[in-house]
């Protein structure tokens, strides 16, 4: 009976370890996070199936996991490994993007790259620790609270770090609503978050066709590092605004963008496998993503209060938490704190300014710890 | 030779229906559990179901506040809301970066509070 | 060593943290300089607009000739167009595509000058 | 006229054989069964186009045939023969199959483990006429009636035989009203034809969310070789039920799907010239694959017949044709052969069950096959 | 400060050129013609956005560049070198095309082979010029007015030249109501311009079901190294008219053609860095190019006086400028020249079929080059 | 050199425009081959619709019986089918899966017989 001793080999009970185990609960957990709470389910529900099935245990030698090279998985793996699915998902992003709050209230873009200090912080603590300088840099970006941006940075710094970094990014995205809110009211007075804004000016259609050509001209000549992602923002929110390419945006924004989502988060989970994953390192990369969040949002909390010494238009300081992007959990958040407040004071489209700021502030980050490290 | 044809044969598919029929029947299995546990869950939804029938809000409390914060923005006065009615059920709820673009539009095209030809 | 690190930590969060400043203060700039730009083109826009609101084409001329051409394969005899209105607004105009694949559609389903039947 | 020379011997012309006529005579008929008499035309026009395009004569060297390294057909050929087309096809459909008709049966699904007989049996008569153990066992998976089951087993275990196993794998599930009503006549009475089953019973939501996680976990374990299309399946039917995720189930189902249904047909069409494609092992081939559906056919049908044995609750044997999967013609072949006998009895939703078994049946079929021969 | 000047070494600031302010000027012009002048505004808007991309200067070793291996956008551009975007949009253009202007017209089929002249009297100067043949041809085929075939071609015959040739192309067809009016003119009376068709005949669906099926076969035989191009082109037309295969078609012509489109005029626009970009070369490239146009649009029209000479139902000879493909701009170039002399002739319906051919023809041509030349 | 260039250039022309002309004119001659066979064809098509017109089912048998399936466990006792309207024409008949999928999907959400809150 070589055939039944080959099959049972090759067979997942005889390969189960307790690791294993422990990643399927995972990966159930984030399935019910995402179905059961609505908790980003578009990326926790691929990345929790993708978790599935990279810690199904077989022998390798069968080509189908994840790390054999030419399997299936390994195949559409390739997308994350040489960076090109994030740039996608950036083009879908920018084709869908509204930049109009950013527009009417420039001011507020700064938010977004004060937030950007829990990357640095993240970085130094990494460094701290003992991790060398490029994987200290991929970790400290999981406090720029984007996925895609956390990914292509560790595809190029810290590939084996790659899946504990792209799941403590999304994990700590979908925890945005538990993480902010008590720093938010530790570092603010209620009456600093009863202020009220005023209403955003409407922003011409000319102005929303320029912003992409000039935003990535200025941000690209800064740093250079940062044109794989910002130019496919850019570029796929020109096609939404010019006007004359409507199909291409809708294109980029449905099909293409979904398309690249599923793969993205099915093969990021499945590269999780116990072995790789329940490691050391992945511990401190959770405790120090955890710590950037908070960091961040402390940041654009602050940095709010300090414009506000030298500003005779208040800012409402709850806002700054949006610029950790998280996009738009983080707005929402800021939404919820404030209406706690006070329920008629709306300051979700203010906060979306420094939310869609902070996406372009991590990004042009990622590009020079790009340049500096690599 | 033929014989140990017919033997790796016989073997690689008693092997093979084998774990074909034992796969299928555990997925049968487990259907059939979940169909009791399934049960229960029922007679619970339908209670709910019926509960819920008498007066839900069909739309979660952060959409509420969005569109508050809309209609204020946009009346720019005194306004009560007395009721909000969902207008595209399916998608709309499943797609954050749908919802918040959808949001960011109304923010960014405010009606001017008197036409603009005047 | 351990200073080092902290050293080479604060020199990358210097750097860093000051590019990402300036490139979304230059950002920042570039909108506000954008802002008074566009209050100048608004009044323009405004006042085009409400000329344009008395009685403006709705359609470009192509396509004006398109519809003629093929209003006059199908009638086939005398005719005047009265007026034309754009049925499907978003899409149609960008796609050139499109746009010829209907204009050639039409030309080849050709309506017959009586009902096919008698 | 050098030049002039270069292009003849470049052109069709000079290098007509026999053999390319014949295959553009199947090319053609292909067609016209698509479009003509509407056999599967999802699938058939895109392969018989396809064909057109292999057996198109041209000199070597032009770097446009479809063997050709470097040739557009051959990169996009490379989805096939890396095998990485078939488990996305069956993520869109996951993304599109309901799984109610199983969950409100559960019995019904053996049948769909008892068709995969014509598996086996034509494997072991493969055997017997010589074909080495992999080649024999992609020769069977025809039986599995599932193009891409039958594609990603054979682009592992036999891509020389690549191209008749999928063109013979299509043609029989184009072919599938033709083949199965006789068999079913011949091995039941007409009494049993006419007996009627109890209607669905309706299946919650939160069961039909909670199937896919299950049975993936449970089908995995017992067979990690079908990982790759299993883990697509059930995770395109995750989108689909999660009730989250519903435009990544859209994307799935429709861009995703169909760009690849055309890409793999084509591709595998233009695989098929006639110098590799008419030989006597092709032949071989599209006997053992119609013998292999006979069996699976024959396979369900009596396991129906066994299964009322020992049961009170009748089961209509007619519905065990239906798993050969051939999604969905097989249960409307039992639909038809029912309703012959008796017009009202509704057998259709009932022979659902043992059809999307079939699917899964085959698949890890093809799971232990490539655990034990790779 | 060692990282600051890594970072400033890897900066826009100190790599600019003025061939990058130039190329970035030009960029801006294209969308400047997409948006606002509504030029061509599909291939532009990438294209334009791309050359910007291109052309921020930044140290190499970043990984970032379109040509350093392994980059993002060289990844992308992998489709453009290895000549597959191509064949692709060609499959959703065929799924967009009607064929009945040239189906109920067949004699003005030859008008798009006339205007194939202009790729060789281009080639012929090329030469002339001290081009080798293989890049001559590729220059000569941007008179085939067909982005893809110039890219397809150029891409194996002069890949060197690939950003020139294909910009040169896409320009010339944005400009094409600039270009063809004044020929047309001087080359007609205004009696020839006022010459009425007869409406076109409807065609059956039986018709455009089998046409692109006999057209492939046909004109696969006389240029098989068309293949590639004409083969997905009426592969597409048949998913279009076959009846069958809607849902294909609607994929290939929307999300799929999107898609491509998208990948194919960044990577093209992206290509086009100074350095490479702004040499002689393309000088005469575009020179070429434009002769090029003109003389093609001459060739359609003097070839349709031609033909008044030996037929006694006289063709308008404007629409001999539509051979010169570049669909639909030529075909409206013409409808707009007949309504000066006569607002009330409609040449349009007509005109699509030399427009239609003229594709076809250009990918003759183009099969023709490649297998005299590779 | 130049007369080298002058040849070259001549003769791929010739065998290049050749070919092009030729590819083209054998497709115009099909065309108009079937053009001719078309006319019988429409003749054929144009009788045969007329007879159509007068009563035609517009839907295949199989689907008919899907539909009366569907009816028989929805409304689970007597009934009689008078009539079938198609409702998605153009894709449904083409997408098998499609067809399927929406025939099972009826089948699993039986309505109920009488209202669940009872
Ligand atoms: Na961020
Ligand atoms: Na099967
Ligand atoms: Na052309």
């Amino acid at each position: 009976m070589e055939t039944l001793d080959d099959f049972l080999a090759a067979g997942a009970l005889g390969n189960l370890s307790w690791g294993n185990l422990g990643m399927l609960a995972v990966g159930v957990l984030f399935l019910w996070l995402a179905v059961h709470k609505d908790y980003e389910p578009l990326l926790l529900v691929p990345i929790g199936f993708g978790i599935l099935i990279g810690n199904i245990p077989y022998a390798t030698g069968l080509g189908i996991g994840i790390y054999e090279s030419g399997s299936v998985l390994s195949i559409l793996y390739q997308g994350v490994t040489s960076g090109w699915y994030p740039p996608l998902i950036f083009l879908g992003i920018g084709a869908m993007t509204d930049f109009s709050c950013m527009l009417s209230n420039p001011r507020l873009v700064l938010l977004g790259a004060a937030a950007q200090v829990g990357i640095f912080g993240a970085l130094w603590a990494a460094l701290a620790l003992g991790f060398d300088a490029p994987h200290a840099a991929a970790i400290g970006i999981i406090g720029g609270a984007d996925g895609p941006t956390a990914i292509f940075l560790s595809s190029k710094l810290a590939p084996d770090y790659l899946g504990a970094i792209a799941i403590a990014a999304y994990s700590y995205m979908a925890l945005v609503p538990v993480i902010q809110p008590p720093i938010i009211r530790l570092l603010t007075s209620p009456a600093e978050r009863r202020i009220r804004m005023k209403p955003n000016r409407p922003v011409s259609k000319r102005m929303r066709i320029l912003f992409p050509v000039v935003a990535f001209l200025l941000t690209a000549f800064i740093a250079p590092g940062s044109i794989s992602l910002l130019g496919m923002l850019f570029f796929g929110n020109l096609l939404k605004e010019s006007g004359v390419t409507e199909r291409l945006a809708q294109t980029a924004r449905n099909a293409f963008l979904d398309a690249i989502t599923i793969l993205l988060g099915l093969t990021v989970g499945a590269s999780t496998d116990a072995e790789r994953f329940l490691t050391p390192a992945s511990i401190q990369i959770f405790l120090l993503g955890a710590g950037s969040f908070a960091l961040a949002t402390a940041g654009g909390v602050l940095f709010a209060k300090l414009m506000n010494l030298f500003s005779s238009e208040k800012i409402n300081p709850i806002i700054g938490c949006a610029g950790v992007s998280a996009v738009p959990d983080s707005a929402r958040v800021a939404q919820l704190v404030a209406a706690e407040e006070d329920p008629q004071n709306f300051v979700i489209m203010h906060a979306m300014a420094p939310n869609v700021a902070g996406v372009i502030g991590s990004a042009i980050a990622a590009g020079v710890l790009l340049a500096a490290l690599r | 030779m033929a014989s140990d044809v017919f033997g790796f044969g016989l073997e690689i598919t008693l092997v093979g229906l084998g774990v074909v029929f034992l796969g299928l029947l555990l997925v049968a299995a487990a259907i059939a559990l979940m169909r009791r546990l399934d049960e229960r869950w029922r007679e619970g939804e339908r209670r709910s179901e019926a509960a819920a029938l008498e007066r839900t809000p069909t739309i979660d409390s952060t959409t509420l506040v969005l569109i508050a914060a809309a209609v204020a923005t946009l009346v720019g006065g005194r306004h009560r809301i007395r009721g909000v009615r969902r207008l595209l059920p399916g998608e709309s709820a499943a797609s954050a970066w749908a919802v918040t673009g959808r949001a960011v539009l109304q923010g960014s095209h405010v009606i001017a509070h008197r036409p603009r030809g005047r």
